[in-house]
């Protein structure tokens, strides 16, 4: 754990407490087996944004407290270790980098203190296939009237079913796989032309297919130039959801050691057997150094670093490979228990299994990482 | 058993051949309608196609169900050799199984083994003709790799036995009629004190309860039983003999395994998920280079593995006693089957991980579900670590920990 | 173990023997400590070639047993179990597979008698660089009379320095990257325009850089389609060679089993550790799939298969990854005796690392599997 | 220490760097000639060029050899902070260290802790001052991670001690001017009956012998005791009391390998060994795809190691306690120097397994000698299995097998 600063220690403090009992992993379960497709639980984001985390990195002059990414980062560690649902990467921390980042004051005063305020939920749509390739972007935008129609699909949109506002990556001049030519826009979702299609993935979130057919969008940043604004806050996203899964695995970790303590097979605890307690201990390995790079990864962001490629390549790299893991010996060590479904193992699984490929999995990261580094 | 030669078995060749051309009901070579046409028989099988249950009927009746076993009892007496020709014969024409049984493949070869002459007339042929559909009642709760400790009670009554007590991972024990299930006969001793008992699931106190895995799917259950009343005579081997015979079943169980390892060649190749979803450079190769290495790695695994089988049966065939390399085949195929399934997720992006509707194909849901389900392929028939502990002390001759 | 019959048995028992009693690992440590450079101890081999191992793969009318590769596998096995340092590779595998292959009658009648007798030594001259690339041929033969004058350099030619005769891949026609254009010849190292330098390698065997200049080569097989002998020369020279490693490591781990069985730690026989006995049982599964595809592949020549691309990738691609593994663990297991000179682990972790890079080393073999099986 | 602010720390950085420009001797900038030139001080340092004596002299007459011990035994009673400056200048001008020395980084910090005043003014000063080379008499023959189980014996003859044994792995030990050792002074008891002593290694009855590595050096040896008469005022802590200065000892060991990991950025970087000996693509990537993917898992465990340093360093310094992230640094820098020397010689390719030569540069011998080298990482100082064990048993909490 980092060293925190007061104001961080009590974010963290509320944040764990408001997750283990407000938010437990059953609620997940309750959410998923009710049926309704609801991507998160609007009562508890509800609850979120009273206790100001929708605002942790919005500027203050913008309704926020601007406490910055590692205190964002605390939050989403602790509301990874419940597997809570709720908007808080797409809104709070996507949403937000987006529009301080990319957005003109007008923008920035007409959305950030909603944001800030757990007032909208905000959605990045990026890709256009099952694949993470921002570069790739086919989707068109061309000028009319004073605007812009736009007409595509993007697919695997977090939270894009439940958004209010839409941030949405299109072409207007190159082709797909050139960086230059992007341009962001911000989309009303309920406007004409935009429909929306909820895709259920296996970790029970909220995904859609976004299909637009000459919708009306709004520059976001400059035109061709999405690129400059895009990248940063695909970093963002990268570290932010790292956060997340290194809550996760650790709980995980922690469920699985715990079993571990009080499961006897043979007349013995199996903790004893030093096999499991050499996996262990390199899980337990693997969880500090990932969280060195994750914590590094957004003090950084915080201290003003521009270019968080390689952290941001680092950190998701290596929380993919944690989450996956963590999560197989979670059911491995729980042996047939954690095979079945009233236990918790397979809600982790299923969680890391998403997470992992969400905004790049592992082998994009090795291969994204030595690019930036030159070789 | 006769011992043919090679024309010989040319000539039953082509029998075999004319035979399934005027015996395979074509109707079969569509694809399934429904989960109802597996063909595990029984009580309950009711195919959506009755040409699935025809299918049945024509090759038991050749006892080709159990193609090996003796005639006397419904089986098909051939040798080795024919049933090759036989299996590749069925391969030839994609023809779907005809039975999909737990009787043939793990508790006939016991009874053929350990059960009195009454008990073989009285069972194996209902095996062969898929009329009984057998569970296995093994694991309990809370025992895990430890299935020597079981608790479920078998208490001598005089003239019958009475059955109190608790089985879970039991496979289709809501689908089955019949059960082959280890007890307690004798509470004073472990190894020495557990009987082998088989009874009808139709019993008054047999209760099952499907568990919902992580996949989704229940293909277990808990099952209960409550002073279930088992006549004496279904008791097979010695009274407190039964470990020897629960043993034997876990290496036809395991063999098993081995000539298939898990999971086979079911679902979307993963070579082809690669090049569908994340391309092929100017070269046709997988675009993701990180990617492909990795694939490549577990097709030679996968290659590497198949002719470990095949090199341990004819080690075997040739009499020089159990190959060694059999020791370590189930632990290598729930590898090899988890790796192929993560890799294929992995292959199909987010794709892969769609749980339902119609954004996914059948295909991409069926992987992610193999993927979970593959999971318990390192738990299931002994664990991995139990595997290797195996190996460890009976192939390599390492000491138990003082 | 594959099924052997009666001749191979005889043949493997033989050789198992031999190894064991005339030339142990301490004979390799002896030729390393004598400074002499000698890639090989010429009384062993001279005993070898009166064994008739020379002559296992060679034809009857050419002097051989023409027992086949299976055969030479168990010898090389045996051999490689105490790294005995001979040609066989070079001269009874490679040498005689390639005559085979690619010589005419007269060629066949001129050489291989003498190799099946044990009298020659060959080597084949292919990389020209630190990484296996036979396709990357520049080494160029121009026509010269009428014959041909070659004129470059070979790298890292096993047995090169003792060799009597050279088979050299040089290229007739193309560029280095092609495959058409390559034409083997037959070079006197004898001869005026060869020069020749020990490479001194961390397995204390023979390989030599050979310069030619203006050198007189005779062609082996058609000009400009060496590659069609060459190709199968090299995925039979992968699998021989393949076939050693695993006896190699089928040593190393058997010398680290029985140190598991008798060194203690903490009043406890050391191969009681569980942790260790999983690794070892891990080590034992990695030793018998490999020692299946290595069987197989020697087996699928036997049986005249003429494409043994895929099979030889695997077999080399398993054996490196083996001896990289059993090696590092030999040493790990033993502890701090493991590292010192005096003791033998040090011997099989050099070998182990020559012998993984030679002829192609695990990543290179995963890349040639996957573009064999296209994909 | 003075607790500086900002300015201070400035004032003192001009300080330091207007120093290092009148004292660090320039021929230093040169590659050294020769292994002598390496300053590990004592008796028999006799560098080629003599400026390496010249500038340890004149760091040790500041202190700064060993910057933040107190001035009272010639430290340089420097705070934290004011040694990092020191530090990041001294990298600035690239400068060589002046000192290595184990009694710097190992023997000094328990004789703070646990030694008498006469001890502290008798050893601390010639440490500085690099006059006694100092090795280190743990490991014993057969002991291997029982550290514990040590047989050398140490007799109470009176006026003096008498030791006789044998210690195995001594770092050095035949260029060592003294020893710390770690003795039996109780036969009947095993962890409070070991006693550290001090002693010179010039006593009569100490031999040394160099143990030749798979690398081909000799960095250790072993060293035999034949009654080595000891001054009893050489004795550290209490009789008996041996262990928990032992103990403390290897933390200061384990601390120094979490400063820099093993083997740190020394030699030929693997991203350009890859780029000479495999080439690069027309994007300037790594021409084999599979080896750069791998390389780049590397030199991100490599980043991932490092900040877990630097975190571990700030959460100690925070006042929490020890950071458990400090129990898997020495694991993990063994694997890392491992993987990185690994790669390095896969990455030169044949090139890279020259073992002597004019064929081969010397950084290539080099990086092969550095690869065997490694091995020893995960062996000396604790295994890694052992510090597994810890991690299980300590952090995790984890019970010992029953």
């Amino acid at each position: 754990m980092a060293v925190l600063n007061e104001e961080q220690t009590m974010l963290r403090d509320a944040a764990k407490s408001w997750a283990q009992e407000a938010s437990p992993v059953s609620k997940l379960r309750a959410l998923r087996d009710s049926g309704s497709g609801a991507p998160f639980d609007a009562a508890a984001w509800a609850e979120m944004g009273q206790m100001g985390w929708a605002g942790v990195i919005v500027p203050e002059d913008f309704g926020g407290s601007a406490f910055g990414y590692l205190s964002l980062g605390l939050i989403l560690e602790e509301t990874g270790r419940t597997l809570t649902a709720s908007p808080l990467l797409s809104t709070a921390l996507i949403g937000a980098s987006a529009l301080t980042l990319g957005g003109s004051d007008a923008q920035k005063a007409q959305w950030l203190p909603k944001i800030a305020e757990g007032a909208i939920v905000t959605a990045l749509a990026v890709d256009e296939a099952a694949h993470h390739a921002p570069e790739r972007i086919a989707l068109k935008a061309e000028k009319s009237g004073d605007g812009y129609a736009l007409t595509g699909k993007k697919t695997f949109v977090i939270d894009g079913d439940a958004a209010d506002l839409l941030i949405v990556a299109a072409r207007t001049s190159g082709k797909p796989g050139e960086t230059a030519g992007i341009t962001l826009f911000l989309v009303d979702p309920a406007a004409s032309g935009v429909s929306r299609k909820h895709l259920a993935l296996a970790d029970s979130r909220g995904a859609a297919e976004i299909t637009f057919s000459g919708a009306a969008g709004e520059v976001l940043g400059a035109v061709d130039k999405g690129w400059d604004v895009l990248e940063p806050v695909l970093d963002r996203a990268r570290i932010g959801l790292s956060a997340e899964m290194l809550g996760s695995a650790l709980q995980a970790f922690e469920i699985t050691l715990d079993y571990l303590k009080t499961r006897t097979q043979f007349g013995q605890v199996i903790g004893t057997f030093q096999s499991l307690q050499h996996r262990a201990a390199k899980m337990f390995t693997d969880l500090e150094t990932t969280r060195s790079c994750i914590e590094a990864a957004l003090e950084a962001i915080d201290a003003g670093s521009t270019d968080n490629r390689a952290a941001a390549s680092i950190a998701k790299c290596k929380a993919s490979e944690l989450a996956h893991l963590v999560t197989n010996e979670m059911v491995q060590m729980h042996g047939g228990i954690g095979m079945t479904d009233v236990h918790d193992a397979g809600l982790f699984l299923k969680r890391a299994r998403v997470t992992e490929q969400l905004f790049g999995g592992a082998g994009y990261h090795r291969d994204r990482f030595a690019t930036v580094s030159g070789f | 058993m006769a011992d043919f030669g090679a024309t010989e078995l040319e000539t039953f060749r082509i029998e075999v051949r004319d035979w399934l051309a005027a015996n395979y009901p074509p109707s079969l070579n569509a694809p399934m309608d429904d989960e109802s046409e597996s063909p595990w028989g029984g009580r309950r099988f009711n195919p959506t196609n009755k040409d699935a249950k025809l299918w049945l009927d024509r090759m038991a009746a050749k006892g080709w169900t159990a193609p090996m076993w003796p005639t006397e009892y419904g089986g098909g007496g051939l040798s080795r050799e024919q049933n090759k020709v036989l299996e590749s014969e069925l391969r030839r024409i994609k023809a779907r199984p005809a039975l999909m049984s737990f009787g043939v493949w793990m508790l006939g070869p016991v009874l053929l083994e350990y059960a009195t002459e009454e008990q073989k007339q009285k069972f194996l042929p209902g095996i062969v003709k898929g009329e009984t559909r057998w569970c296995q009642g093994y694991s309990e709760p809370g025992a895990g790799s430890d299935l020597a400790g079981l608790q479920t009670r078998c208490e001598d009554k005089g003239d019958h036995f009475l059955i109190n007590g608790q089985k879970v991972w039991t496979s289709y024990a809501d689908q089955a009629d019949w059960i082959f299930c280890l007890v307690r006969t004798d509470t004073g001793k472990k190894h020495e004190g557990i009987s082998f008992v088989l009874f009808d699931m139709a019993s008054e106190g047999v209760e099952t309860r499907p568990i919902k895995l992580i996949s989704g799917s229940s293909p277990f259950c808990e099952t209960f039983f409550t002073d279930v009343k088992v006549p004496k005579d279904q008791l097979v081997g010695k009274l407190n003999g039964g470990w020897e015979i629960a043993k034997r079943l876990l290496q036809y169980e395991r063999q098993n395994i081995s000539a298939g390892g898990f999971g086979g060649g079911a679902g979307i190749d993963v070579v082809d998920a690669a090049k569908d979803h994340v391309g092929v450079d100017e070269k046709g190769r997988i675009a993701d280079a990180d990617l492909r290495a990795r694939i490549s790695t577990h097709k030679m695994d996968s290659a590497a593995f198949q002719l470990t089988v095949r090199r341990a049966e004819a080690e075997g065939k040739a009499s020089k006693g159990p190959s060694a390399a059999t020791s370590i085949i189930k632990y290598a195929a729930a590898k090899l089957n988890q790796d192929r399934t993560e890799l294929t997720v992995e292959a199909l992006g987010l794709q892969g991980l769609g749980w339902e509707g119609d954004s996914f194909q059948p295909a991409e849901i069926g992987a992610l579900r193999s993927m979970l389900r593959a999971k318990a392929n390192s738990i299931e028939g002994g664990t991995s670590e139990i595997n290797l502990n195996v190996v460890a002390k009976r192939v390599l001759g390492l000491l138990d920990h003082q």
